[in-house]
């Protein structure tokens, strides 16, 4: 029973897929109202030569600092996993 | 319909997301899971990174930058910070495998499980 | 490891460290940034790691020095973004003043270093933060991994 | 005061993250002073969504554009799609935002003793601050990828504080769950992202709803984007890491990873009311949606039923709650395309299920904390081995008491009001559908009566002679929560009025949403 589900929900999601690759724009030829925008201003406005990091720090900075705390949490959670375990009263 | 013979890269993503939904569905060991799940990831970064390819583009740096057009800079940082997030994930989703394995001697998603209903 | 791997790992580690560096100091000219550069730079870590042992390493460098580094990178990231707030938050408020405020000329040019504003400062931020984040990582695990060893 | 105001979306977001990279510093001078940050914090946050809030009822929504020469320069000039990443704050949003701060506010104070006795504290609290983080980032930003940015910090935050008590092997197991479906889930929407980026070339939300245009991949992404947010509130079929999560996370987490579940609830409407509003075909989505939402009412409380252990009794009884607002929520969205039905039932069902939202974040969040002071004294979460504790945790039992009435719906409590409002205008709608609540409600009643009984009445067993009361700040974090249900229940209209029907008409007014960051166009 669980076998069955399992095959034909994974049947569907691969259908999906191929779907998704048929139906998508044709490789190389992607829509860029908003990347035309980046590529024109980027040196007008942050002064970066580099487009991505442009992107990374500037335009969607904020991104950026969500990631770099997604990296913090994760070191905190392995460092917290590992810990030491000592006794409760030396906390 | 037109280019769908282009569009062979999105049909390699499908091949990835497929296989990497396949092991996460199927394997019941948990590294091989994890692998599942790394593989998962590679599949959607490589979808982002094909978004943003335009026929004979160039890297998008004007530091003597050659003439031609510029691929798309946004998919190239978005999938900066998806591997990011995929390494955070990958390091805790590992550390955990590691603990359970201390205490359960096993890492087989059926034998290490202690809770059901 | 062998006397080989560590001799080489000796000569080795200069190269990447200061190819780290570069990599996160250039971010906003040539390919790169302050993750790139700091993986780079963490690699190197890691190299030390697996050539002369977890244990060895972790004399030297503590994971709490890893922690605090990583936490002062955070910290002056988010400080960076902090820096705008008069105007708005992540606001570049350095284009256009004396440090890294140069305008680049338009088009494909040479590449001047003092420019980006904000750019460079917050890739050495992130540069630090990454560096301490994926060497503590490294460290943890492979200290948690020997230990695993020894008990058994 | 005015500055205030118009930067205060982010500084929700920013104060507390910048406290939670300072808390590790701090914590290496003191241990006090990293729990009054906690504490301080948390309450700045809490005072800053009041009056984000007073400005977002008076004023309309809150729009904050990031690195923008200016807060409301959402487009650059002479151009025509945002670029940058926008926060948006919307009625909906700031609703959601009040119930993570204050019952993470509870919630922290509640952890203050439980950290005495535990190793680790610092990282327990920063992950706390994160977890924070990521609720409210995830319920403020108007930025697909932004969203999935902070759905991944609340994931890996939360994975991480249920495995935290690192010596129990189940511990580890509910985290592993909780961080597996996240990243399934995570990537799922990134796939979805990739989607509209491929078509539309744009991450906005409101630009993405106004360039929407309803075509085969839109509609595949509207499915994966469906799936992975029910994955993540935990909606049936998908539910079976929920009772193992929740049932393990220590202390004050276990209400915080449910109301960062909820916070993906948020997701699932956003997506549907605002990303694709009444370009989408409503009735057969909502009907997808009420039919998850009865069969999580269902599942999880036949589910609960049989449960011994109190905190994965609550787990599948919370699965059972999510149900009654997918469901009031859902008649909404499958009336949304018919002005008529709308107006005369569909915008209550809708309210009745948004205002349960809030209801069962209190009612809920305060079962929770008292189902971990019990086993914070007696060391167990078995039932069975429980017995007569209402002599020695009097006010702990108090605490049981109004969160059992006010789940089970029984007047006057808070959760009678928001089931009443969702049966009487679900009744309209399909009575069948409303008379499967009620039974849902009574099964709920049945269930935890029998679990005061075993854990509160009866003899006292010997063993738990010596029991005592829970610490002061764990009755100050059950208190708080109490007080604001007893609040909810002797005033519902001034509520529904205030800050549900708000929150409801920001969902069905797709065209307000959008204007804010386009301006019109």
């Amino acid at each position: 029973m669980r076998k069955t589900t399992a095959v034909i929900s994974l049947g569907i999601i691969i259908a999906i897929l191929i779907a998704t690759a048929l139906l998508i724009h044709p490789f190389g030829h992607p829509p860029s109202q908003m990347d035309d925008y980046i590529i024109e201003n980027t040196q007008s406005e942050t002064g970066a030569n580099n487009a991505v990091t442009s992107v990374v720090f500037d335009y969607r900075g904020f991104d950026t600092l969500g990631e770099a705390t997604i990296l913090f949490t994760a070191v905190t959670g392995v460092v917290m996993l590992f810990r030491r375990k000592r006794q409760p009263t030396d906390v | 319909m037109t280019g769908t013979i282009f569009n062979i890269p999105f049909l390699a993503v499908a091949a990835l997301v497929g296989i990497a939904l396949y092991i996460i569905i199927s394997q019941r060991n948990l590294i091989k899971l994890v692998m599942g799940i790394t593989i998962l990831e590679s599949g959607v970064n490589l979808f982002l990174i094909t978004l943003g390819y335009r026929a004979a583009g160039i890297a998008p740096i004007y530091t003597n930058a050659p003439e031609g057009v510029m691929v798309l800079p946004v998919p190239q940082a978005l999938t900066l910070t998806s591997i990011v997030i995929g390494v955070a994930t990958t390091a805790l989703m590992l550390s955990m495998i590691m603990l359970t394995y201390r205490h359960t001697g096993d890492i087989d998603s059926e034998k290490s499980r202690r809770m059901k209903g | 490891m062998s006397k080989i791997v560590r001799t080489i790992s000796n000569l080795l580690i200069l190269f990447i460290l200061t190819f780290g560096l570069y990599v996160i100091m250039h971010g906003h000219l040539t390919p790169g940034g302050g993750f790139q550069g700091g993986a780079v730079f963490a690699s190197g870590i890691a190299l030390l790691i697996v050539a002369f042992g977890s244990y060895n390493i972790q004399k030297k460098l503590k994971e709490h020095h890893f922690s605090i580094l990583e936490s002062s990178g955070a910290m002056i990231f988010i400080g960076l973004a902090f820096g705008g707030i008069a105007t708005v938050f992540f606001y570049n408020f350095l284009v256009g003043s004396p440090l890294f405020g140069h305008i680049p000329p338009p088009g494909s040019n040479p590449g001047d270093i003092w420019t980006a504003g904000i750019i460079p400062l917050m890739n050495i931020a992130v540069g630090l933060k990454v560096i301490a984040g994926l060497s503590v990582i490294v460290l943890v695990m492979a200290l948690a991994s020997s230990k695993i060893e020894i008990e058994e | 005061m005015h500055t205030l105001v118009a930067h205060s979306a982010i500084l929700i977001i920013a104060i507390p993250l910048l406290a939670a990279f300072l808390t590790p510093l701090i914590s290496r001078v003191s241990k006090k002073a990293r729990d009054i940050l906690v504490i301080a914090t948390l309450v700045f946050v809490e005072f800053l969504v009041i009056i984000l809030a007073k400005d977002i009822y008076l004023n309309g929504i809150h729009i904050y554009t990031l690195g923008a020469s200016s807060p409301s320069l959402t487009i650059p000039e002479h151009y025509m799609v945002p670029v940058r990443i926008i926060l948006e704050v919307d009625a909906m949003s700031i609703f959601m935002g009040i119930i993570s701060a204050t019952v993470s506010l509870a919630a922290t104070i509640y952890s203050i003793s439980f950290m005495k006795e535990e190793t680790g504290g610092d990282r327990f609290y920063t992950l706390l601050l994160l977890l924070v983080v990521g609720m409210l980032g995830l319920e403020f930003t108007g930025d697909m990828f932004n969203m999935f940015v902070f759905l991944e910090i609340l994931s890996i935050s939360g994975a991480a504080l249920a495995a935290f008590r690192t010596r129990f092997a189940d511990a580890l197991e509910g985290g592993f769950k909780y961080i597996v479906i996240s990243a399934v889930g995570a990537l799922v929407i990134l796939f979805a992202i990739g989607i509209f980026y491929s078509q539309y070339n744009l991450l906005n939300i409101a630009a993405l709803a106004q360039a929407m245009q309803y075509t085969m991949l839109d509609k595949i992404a509207l499915a994966l984007l469906a799936m992975a947010f029910t994955m993540k509130l935990a909606g049936v079929p998908m539910h079976m890491w929920a009772p193992d999560t929740y049932s393990v996370a220590p202390a004050g987490t276990t209400p915080m990873i449910y109301i960062a579940s909820q916070a993906c609830l948020y997701g699932l409407f956003r997506t549907c009311f605002t990303l694709y509003g009444v370009t989408l075909n409503t009735a057969t989505i909502g009907w997808i949606v009420i039919i998850i939402g009865v069969l999580s009412m269902f599942v999880g409380v036949t589910m609960a039923v049989h449960q011994s252990d109190v905190k994965r009794l609550m787990a599948y009884h919370a699965i059972s709650q999510s149900g009654y607002m997918l469901l009031g929520v859902g008649v909404g969205l499958a009336v949304l395309g018919n002005p008529e039905a709308l107006a005369s039932y569909g915008r209550e069902a809708m309210s009745g299920g948004i205002f349960h939202i809030i209801n069962n974040a209190l009612y809920k969040g305060l079962l929770f904390l008292t189902a971990e002071a019990l086993f914070f004294r007696l060391g167990t979460r078995d039932l069975n081995k429980m017995g007569g504790m209402c002599r020695n945790m009097k006010y702990t039992s108090i605490f049981f008491i109004i969160g059992a009435l006010a789940i089970s719906g029984i007047p006057p409590f808070n959760g009678f009001t928001s089931k009443l409002m969702i049966y009487e205008s679900v009744y309209r709608f399909n009575p069948i559908l409303s008379v499967i609540a009620m039974l849902v409600s009574i099964i709920t009643l049945a269930s935890f009566t029998k679990a005061f009984q075993a854990a509160f009445t009866g003899p006292a067993l010997p063993q738990y002679k010596d029991v005592k009361e829970v610490p002061k700040p764990m009755l100050i974090g059950m208190g708080i929560l109490t007080i604001i249900i007893i609040f909810f229940s002797l005033f519902p209209g001034l509520i529904v009025n205030s800050i549900v029907n708000p929150a409801t008409d920001a969902l069905i007014n797709q065209a307000t949403y959008i204007n804010a960051v386009m301006g019109g166009l």
